[in-house]
């Protein structure tokens, strides 16, 4: 393994501190482990916390600001945040009218949001949470912990912190929020697996010619593996699945993810395939972005997420945005 | 057993885990996300920092440290599992300074009740909870057939790591490994190997030797 | 090799079918392979064109916009783009008051530019040119081909770009560009080769313990191999380098760059090391960018440039900028 | 010589250059960028389509077309390079409708003399000139010492041969080479390497057999 690290235990602490140097629009507490606004909270909003493992960066601290998130609990690798993270970013963010979760849908995050929620309760923070569950390639059945929260994240803190950001009340801004995991569906496919610092080598192997079909974003194995096909022929089978799930048309906002590790030339291909397959179904990509949002690591592979848009959504997608990760309108 | 024993089992599953975090990292690169070695290896460290902080009076105090402290270092799905499992256990045996083994069972049984209310997850489901129930079982059986200490918690260990092994044929159906679906078979859960090592650690810290 | 592609033959067109697609803001001619603003050319105006091999995404189509650069010609995979398509953008975005070529140093980049340099002075268009050559890794003699021009081109990029926005005249627009690379340097370390599609497998082999030091961005091998170290020991070595050719102090601007297959998360742990390697040196990274933005397809490895800022440049730094790859401002 | 010779040239270069793709751009890899097979193969193949969308009427004419193609078509350095080399030697051929070897040659020569002035390479910088210059020699050399056409086209593929095996040694002071500095040295010059197949292709073509 060969990574741009100093130790295997200080990777967060040390990429929280480059996060602090780079940006001065943020405020990093290193010693609580939570990102935030340095110009929030404000009174009146609703404040946006989301966190959870790190390693897909730039989700989530790097959309930490203006229209976005208040503040962000990012954990060690793959390793959601604990309770006291979220309960002090949760308080810190608080402008009296009460702090939304976003969280995905994994066990773990779950499992420590809920703490942090009820602590937050005992100390008078209204706590609402959204919970992202838009991975298609996990059936959510009584024999699985449920879709997993991916891609669809980022449109869920990007809608929701629009909507606060015009001071809608918390009901509405969660409520936004399950709206767009609602019509969100995300699939994603692996090249090669991440090597998490802590293993110390890729979790799966893949041979030369397989790539892993419905991973998700923590070097998880996917659900099958399948031969290494075209573009065109990988992209299928992703959309072959959202549109199995949620039938597509009219106007969507298309998330071209890619896993870490994977140049960005190959996702500009990926989307010329997800676009015509797209207008081959009567759907269009109204609203787009290309690019490492949702990362695995150093995996190679990319993921789609599809959300079908209405006038509102897309109004609160368009409305100005500044975050490292993240940023337009005027 | 006082709150020196309590501690005394806390050094010890510090040592198995710091000893197996390679292993049960593995375990989890098989079929969840590779952490979980590393996950449990931090909480246990952080626990020994808190322990030598604040020396917790009683074994109750003790477990209610241990749990509380893992439920605020660990993250993942251990970290509130295992840190409910022991902060539950640790406040059932209340504030007495001497508890019995079948005190300590009794804890330990109402600790499983909340991690199963806390996870959901049912005998079978592939978790930790395969190894702690037949575990926390034949430790109250054992004592009910007039079993020492020693020998309970060797029954209670036998019976985890019988209930891990267990895990190996199942498809998992909850946390991570769920995700999997078939191919979750055919591997050991690393939660519930993980949970083999703590009641091994009872065992071995009440055989006063190692 | 596994990638995204369609086949070796179409990456670049199917990229660039992607692009379009996904920026309604850009306008891509497919054929003649130059990607335009939109909005453009306005009279008056000095028109900024660049362009290169194609694989370092975002380099160059992903700057190009308001505050930017006018239009880029990107060439096959690590290929300098031919002089029809240079003619094509130069003539296309020039609105009377020159168009400034910006050039990586490299033989085929300096020779396709030249010649079209030339075919567009017989078309009337008066064209300068900035040669950007800021790695410091490659010794500037009698016996090479010179310094590789590198990270400091999105410097060049973005301040000339700026500039001209303000409406400056072609020779004053040249000489920022001419100013920001002779203040800039830029050294680069890979932990791994890239893999070209047509060459299908990596350009050159590491042991797993080995670093190229002094990498370019075109998978060709650096100078020399080192022992793979720390994030600090890394940064150093790059930082030292950096510092032996233009002594650092005062304001500066820098780049972490991504080489296009190491997570963001890395990235900002070199950040944190640079940023103390320069306060150390009584210096400040009074500007900073971290992510992938000068890339070499799925190269594991970062670069480091450094541009000694004045308040002339750090003003045309902050000035907005509106492109796919990088936007600020309002 | 007349059009259709330069032609036949071109069609057994475009042969070669297919057939030697993969070596050509594993000695790019080795010291370079890893496309010249890649760049000359998509050269030579627009070469052809513009050869038959209009036929040339004089071996000036074909080589003109091709060195414009190749300028048109290739890109990096070896486009321009060679597409200078053959488009001058085709300017200095001028409209004749036959030419005789040592026209071709004179034509030749300057082709490399404008390749030196545009690369401003020596003898010795490790490029395509260290195959040309000598190939370009013993041409003349041959054809003046009395030789056939296909006996003297023989003698400069063997120099341009001999020329590119020479450069293994070389440290590169051109080119992309050149910043590996010292570790350039060892590996054979692509560019010489492909500017020996094209001298090789003019014996093979002048030879009327494969
Ligand atoms: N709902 C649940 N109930 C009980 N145990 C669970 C549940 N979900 C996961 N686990 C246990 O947690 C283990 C994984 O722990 P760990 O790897 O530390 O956390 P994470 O899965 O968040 O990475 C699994 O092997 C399993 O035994
Ligand atoms: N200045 C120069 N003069 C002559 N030949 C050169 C010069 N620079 C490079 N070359 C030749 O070009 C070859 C490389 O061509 P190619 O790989 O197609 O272009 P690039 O280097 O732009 O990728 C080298 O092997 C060398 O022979
Ligand atoms: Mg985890
Ligand atoms: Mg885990
Ligand atoms: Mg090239
Ligand atoms: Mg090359």
């Amino acid at each position: 393994m060969k990574k741009i690290i100093n130790a295997v235990d200080t990777v967060v602490t040390d990429a929280l501190t480059g996060l602090a140097a780079a940006h001065r629009e943020l405020r990093v507490d290193l010693d609580a482990r939570v990102v935030y606004r340095a110009d929030g909270p404000r009174p009146g909003k609703v404040g946006l916390v989301s966190g959870g493992g790190s390693g897909h960066e730039p989700l989530h601290a790097g959309f930490v600001g203006y229209g976005m998130l208040d503040a962000a609990c990012p954990g060690e690798i793959f390793t959601s945040p604990v309770p006291d993270q979220i309960v002090e970013a949760t308080t810190a963010v608080s402008g009296g009218a009460g702090v939304l979760h976003i969280v995905k849908n994994y066990t773990g995050d779950v499992l420590n949001f809920e703490m942090a929620a009820e602590l937050c309760a005992d100390e008078g923070v209204e706590v609402a949470r959204v919970l992202v569950d838009d991975d298609v390639a996990v059936r959510d059945s009584l024999y699985t912990a449920g879709r997993r929260g991916t891609g669809a994240t980022l449109f869920v803190e990007k809608i929701a912190g629009a909507l606060a950001e015009e001071g809608a009340p918390l009901a509405e801004v969660a409520a936004i929020g399950d709206e767009v995991n609602a019509r969100s569906r995300s699939f994603g496919v692996a090249l090669s697996a991440c090597t998490t610092p802590a293993a110390g080598k890729p979790t799966f192997e893949l041979a030369g010619n397989e790539v892993e079909l419905g991973i998700g974003i923590h070097g998880e194995p996917g659900r099958s593996r399948g031969p290494a096909g075209t573009a065109r022929e990988l992209v299928r089978v992703a959309m072959d699945a959202l549109q199995a799930d949620l039938p597509l048309s009219g106007d969507t906002l298309v998330l071209v993810n890619g896993m870490g590790g994977t140049p960005l030339i190959e996702l500009y291909i990926a989307f010329a395939e997800v676009d015509a397959y797209l207008r081959e179904h009567g759907a269009t990509a109204a609203r787009s972005l290309v690019g490492n949002h949702v990362t695995s690591l150093d995996m190679q592979g990319f993921s789609v997420s599809v959300c079908a848009l209405t006038d509102d959504l897309t109004r609160l997608w368009d409305a100005p945005v500044r975050t490292p990760a993240l940023r337009w309108g005027h | 057993m006082d709150a020196a024993f309590i501690t005394d089992w806390i050094d010890e599953i510090t040592r198995l885990v710091a000893g197996e975090r390679e292993h049960l990292t593995a375990l989890d690169a098989a079929i969840g996300d590779a952490d979980h070695g590393a996950n449990l290896d931090r909480g246990f460290a952080a626990v020994r920092a808190a322990l030598s902080a604040r020396p917790p009076g009683t074994p109750g105090d003790a477990l209610v440290l241990l749990g509380g402290t893992l439920i605020r270092k660990v993250g993942g799905a251990s970290g509130p599992l295992y840190g409910t499992f022991f902060r539950q256990a640790g406040k059932s045996l209340g504030d007495s300074p001497e508890v019995s083994p079948a005190e300590l069972a009794a804890a330990l049984t109402d600790g499983l009740a909340a991690v199963r209310a806390l996870g959901s997850a049912e005998q079978g489901d592939k978790t930790m909870v395969d190894a702690l129930t037949p575990a926390v079982r034949a430790l109250e059986q054992a004592l009910q057939d007039g079993a020492g200490r020693r020998k309970a918690f060797d029954a209670a260990a036998r019976a985890a790591e019988e209930g891990a092994r267990a895990t190996v044929p199942l498809r998992a159906r909850k946390g991570r490994a769920s995700y999997l679906g078939e191919r979750s078979m055919g591997h050991l859960d690393p939660g519930a190997a993980s949970s083999a090592l703590i009641m091994r650690a009872l065992h071995i810290s009440a055989s006063g030797s190692r």
